[in-house]
């Protein structure tokens, strides 16, 4: 069930230089959200400028306190906006919508990717995956220290957090996907989840493959509606047949099985 | 008991509320958000004879109040359509208004010819915005000629209520509604998108894959009044007004100034309950103001 | 250094930055925000060869992300102008563009014979919108013949350049541009309004005592970037750009898209402060992107 | 000096059903605003939606303080969102803007006669008028108790108050220019200040006139820009020589004197 509904803001704060946290109260929408969805957001309750509701993850769900988080980056006029809500503000969203990540109970030792912003929807399947008892590998890849979030929340999750950035500022120089060549060397993984910029999650997906890894990752394209109907985030699938085929990342994803997935932008 | 059906060249409809083309697929995805059958009608995605990809690259971006779109009429084609999603349309209680495309009369003609004869069409909707390839690329709605060809083609192909989109992006909107009533046509829908375009001062490159697109939302409603009403006193057949349409209030305005029924767009994209909204708005509004019967305020625009 | 000056058609402005006709009176009111000579340009409040009361009613409606006006062009009249606010604008340093309005070609034609010949004005700019009385009410800047006719009439009458400004409610502006360059214009100004109207549906009546009026505003930012690209590639005399401009990043879109110059226009209503603002936030930009030379990002836009 | 300013939201709370206070934070438009002029409001900061800027008369003028008052009634978009702000919201403002009224010394006995909302200008006139201590009768009309505002104000300013109201639900039953009629056949005034519903103004000025005193009259109308320019709030004059010319309302009054104002709409 697909929601429309009015949400509180109960907190709004920076975890970054530029990069927010905000906690929302929209019980029903935190009541059946699972990992990997996503939220449409309008900042401004009562206006309609801007225009167009903004896609972002869900970073953290408490159906007990029907609670859901997101996480947000300054880029423009609508995260601006957002950035001056205030305990007890209203927003507009639409949620929980997308498809959520798979989890199968043979999965026993799992290895999170993620690259920047992109670990958001990997937070709340962090909580799930501990829920679930297994060994969890986070593998987090940033610009710089001061660009990194979510780690704590992966470590508070028991997951085996290792960090790559690309000055050295904290944990190995370089990129995340050389973290994971590592441990898939080292360690038994059944089952990778990725999200991040668009070549990282390229390259995590080569990887897995080349590992014999099933992988899913989660695309993030810029979106009209985030309920299916605009056709403006769309995504090329390789199809059984061996033909290519357009998908809507907002409805029939976010979330895809790696192998699929065409990345050509 | 206020009443609030309409009839709109023929087809039936217990309220005024359409969705507009292209921004509520075939109805299966909203079916998550309410029953469409609260709906007067649906306006489906544009199908041509055969299947057409879109456009590459960035096909949406904001603009202040509205958005731009060029999606490039992304669709299955109309078998795919008459196979998967009409017989679904079918149970459900409004009226079907089959949105077609076309780069040629040949494919207006052969779209037409497939979709004939189906049940439970309730009338075709013809986009004249699409560029005629064989004229280099100029929108047939844009020539009164080129507009009334496509409409004798359709019209001599069909018996169902053929109602034509018009382009506003004319010199004179009236003199293109005219022609296709001349030719043939039973109602007009208006406006179809502004053509515009938005840049990215960062990369100093436009921002859709396509340079230009379709502008809709909030920002075109004024112009949208306008033409409905300047269509309204030019021509006798019916008309559906879009443009902007997010609040009973901008339905009922269109009504006014002459629109028999209305269509919600890229309202459905910000608030998937839009449409839903407004035909409860429209009906408290017309309770509020002790209109019994809707068709009363059509062209009731009050002036002088 | 970096270079902000430029010149459209002869006439020379330290920075790319005028007022649009009309948004701005003659100067003096802005006078109590910030020296005027801050700006490239001011092109004053339309004037005709003699004065007009404009038009009754309602003048202003609020829509979204804009407005729309049917104030009818009241102005004192050239005389009047030339008496008053001519000898204070002469001592500001900017460039003086004179808005030209007219009924008929002889009310055009008086006009500029009233103005040509006068110390310190820069330019003339033609407001070919104004209905033709003579032709129904027919805006001039809707015709190619109609727009050229009025282009020659003054063109023969004065060595001033002559920046033409055009109508966006036409179905090819490229067209309407390439025949006022043919009929010896020096550069266009563009957009215009959008013709739009507004409904108040508590009275049911339009609005605006006009009914219908001209739409402004980042709502027509879209439509007018498309414009100024399509007239940039038709004709070769600058273009000054308009339409919605509130910002920096607005005005260098134009500028992208091919305009020489930009003018302010209902920005300066809603912040006094708004056209030095974009002054100012041009320069920045120049300096952060490192180009030397404004000239350099004109019709700049980076495509494929 | 008219000045384009953040101003800053410290109170906004309901003195009516429907009608509204907002105390703002401005202290250059306090130290220069002078009783009759006004303010116009853009109740998002950062958003250019709504597009146009409200005028609203300053109905508390505080210099030491360095804040501004205004009254307004809930109409539509602009102040829906008005009535959302919140302490430490930010607005934006022109002001003052508009010409106030002309207080001369010889004035001694002083009437203000409102309508409504009119009571707006009014109100920092009454404070102005106790300073020079002339003596003031407030003479207020309203179409019933629930939308009386500013009476209070001005009695603590020691305005001697008079009401009537449409409905007889306080003071007296009737039109607030019966109990002016009353007032000039009693006492003798010297000077009129009014503000109020065109038809009330144009009554107001005829009684006035009827009994040869001056009046001023602060008139309202839709405007565009505020500052002069877009010619949206044209009202009539007329002329020494009898003709009738168009003025603005917002740069060339608000506050005209009675006898020149062609009340035709």
């Amino acid at each position: 069930m697909v929601l429309s509904a009015k949400g509180q803001v109960l907190q709004n704060i920076a975890v970054q230089t530029g990069i927010y946290e905000m906690t929302i109260s929209a019980p029903e929408i935190a009541k059946s959200a699972i990992p990997g969805q996503f939220v449409m957001v309008r900042p401004i309750y009562r206006s309609f400028e801007p225009f167009l509701n903004r896609p972002f993850g869900i970073s953290n769900i408490n159906a007990v306190k029907g609670t859901i988080n997101i996480l947000y980056i300054i880029v423009g006029k609508g995260t601006d906006l957002m950035r001056e809500l205030r305990e007890g503000d209203d927003v507009f969203l639409i949620g929980p919508v997308g498809n959520g990540f798979t989890i199968k109970p043979e999965q026993k030792n799992i290895a999170l990717v993620a690259g920047g912003m992109g670990i958001a929807p990997l937070l709340p399947l962090a909580k799930t995956l501990r829920e679930k008892g297994v060994t969890t590998y986070g593998l987090m890849g940033a610009s710089k220290a001061a660009a990194l979030v979510g780690t704590d929340a992966w470590q508070e999750n028991g997951v085996q957090v290792q960090i790559a950035t690309d000055d050295g500022s904290v944990g190995q120089r370089g990129f995340v996907t050389a973290l994971l060549e590592d441990l898939l060397n080292k360690e038994k993984i059944d089952f990778i989840y990725c999200c991040g910029p668009t070549p990282m999650m390229a390259c995590t997906v080569e990887i897995a493959e080349k590992h014999g890894v099933p992988i899913e990752v989660s695309l993030e394209k810029r979106m009209g509606c985030g309920i299916g109907v605009c056709m403006g985030c769309i995504c090329k699938l390789k199809e059984a047949d061996g033909s290519v085929k357009q998908y809507r990342v907002c409805y029939d994803g976010p979330v895809f099985r790696g192998e699929e997935v065409v990345f050509d932008d | 008991m206020t009443k609030t059906a309409v009839n709109i060249a023929g087809i039936a409809m217990k309220n005024p509320v359409c969705t507009a083309s292209g921004t509520f697929g075939y109805g299966d995805e909203f079916g998550k958000f309410y029953d469409i059958s609260r709906l007067g009608g649906i306006m489906v995605k544009g199908v041509s004879a055969e299947p057409w990809l879109g456009n590459k690259g960035v096909r949406i971006a904001e603009t202040a109040s509205g958005m731009l779109n060029s999606v490039g009429l992304q669709n299955p084609g109309v078998d795919y359509f008459l196979e998967h999603y009409l017989p679904k349309l079918r149970k459900k209680d409004l009226a079907v208004i089959v949105n077609m495309v076309g780069h040629s009369v040949e494919e207006y003609a052969a779209a037409v010819e497939k979709l004939d004869g189906h049940e439970g069409i309730a009338g075709l909707e013809v986009n004249i915005s699409c560029p005629n390839l064989k004229a280099g690329g100029l929108a047939y709605g844009t020539d009164p000629k080129m507009a009334a060809e496509v409409t004798t083609e359709v019209r001599k192909r069909t018996k169902l209520p053929v109602i034509m989109k018009l382009s506003p992006n004319v010199t004179s909107i009236a003199e293109i509604a005219r022609a296709v009533e001349a030719a043939g046509a039973d109602g007009v829908s208006l406006i179809n998108t502004l053509l515009g375009m938005a840049i990215d001062v960062k990369t100093r490159r436009p921002i859709l894959g396509n340079v230009v697109g379709g502008l809709s939302g909030p920002v075109i409603k004024p112009v949208a009044l306008r033409m409905v009403w300047q269509v309204h006193q030019a021509v006798q057949i019916p008309i559906i007004g879009r443009g902007g349409i997010v609040t009973a209030s901008d339905a009922i305005e269109f009504m006014l100034v002459g629109a028999t029924g209305v269509a919600i767009g890229c309202g459905n994209f910000i608030n998937p309950m839009t449409a839903v909204e407004v035909v409860d708005g429209i009906k408290e509004w017309l309770d509020k103001e002790g209109v019994t019967d809707i068709n009363e305020i059509i062209g009731g625009l009050r002036i002088g």
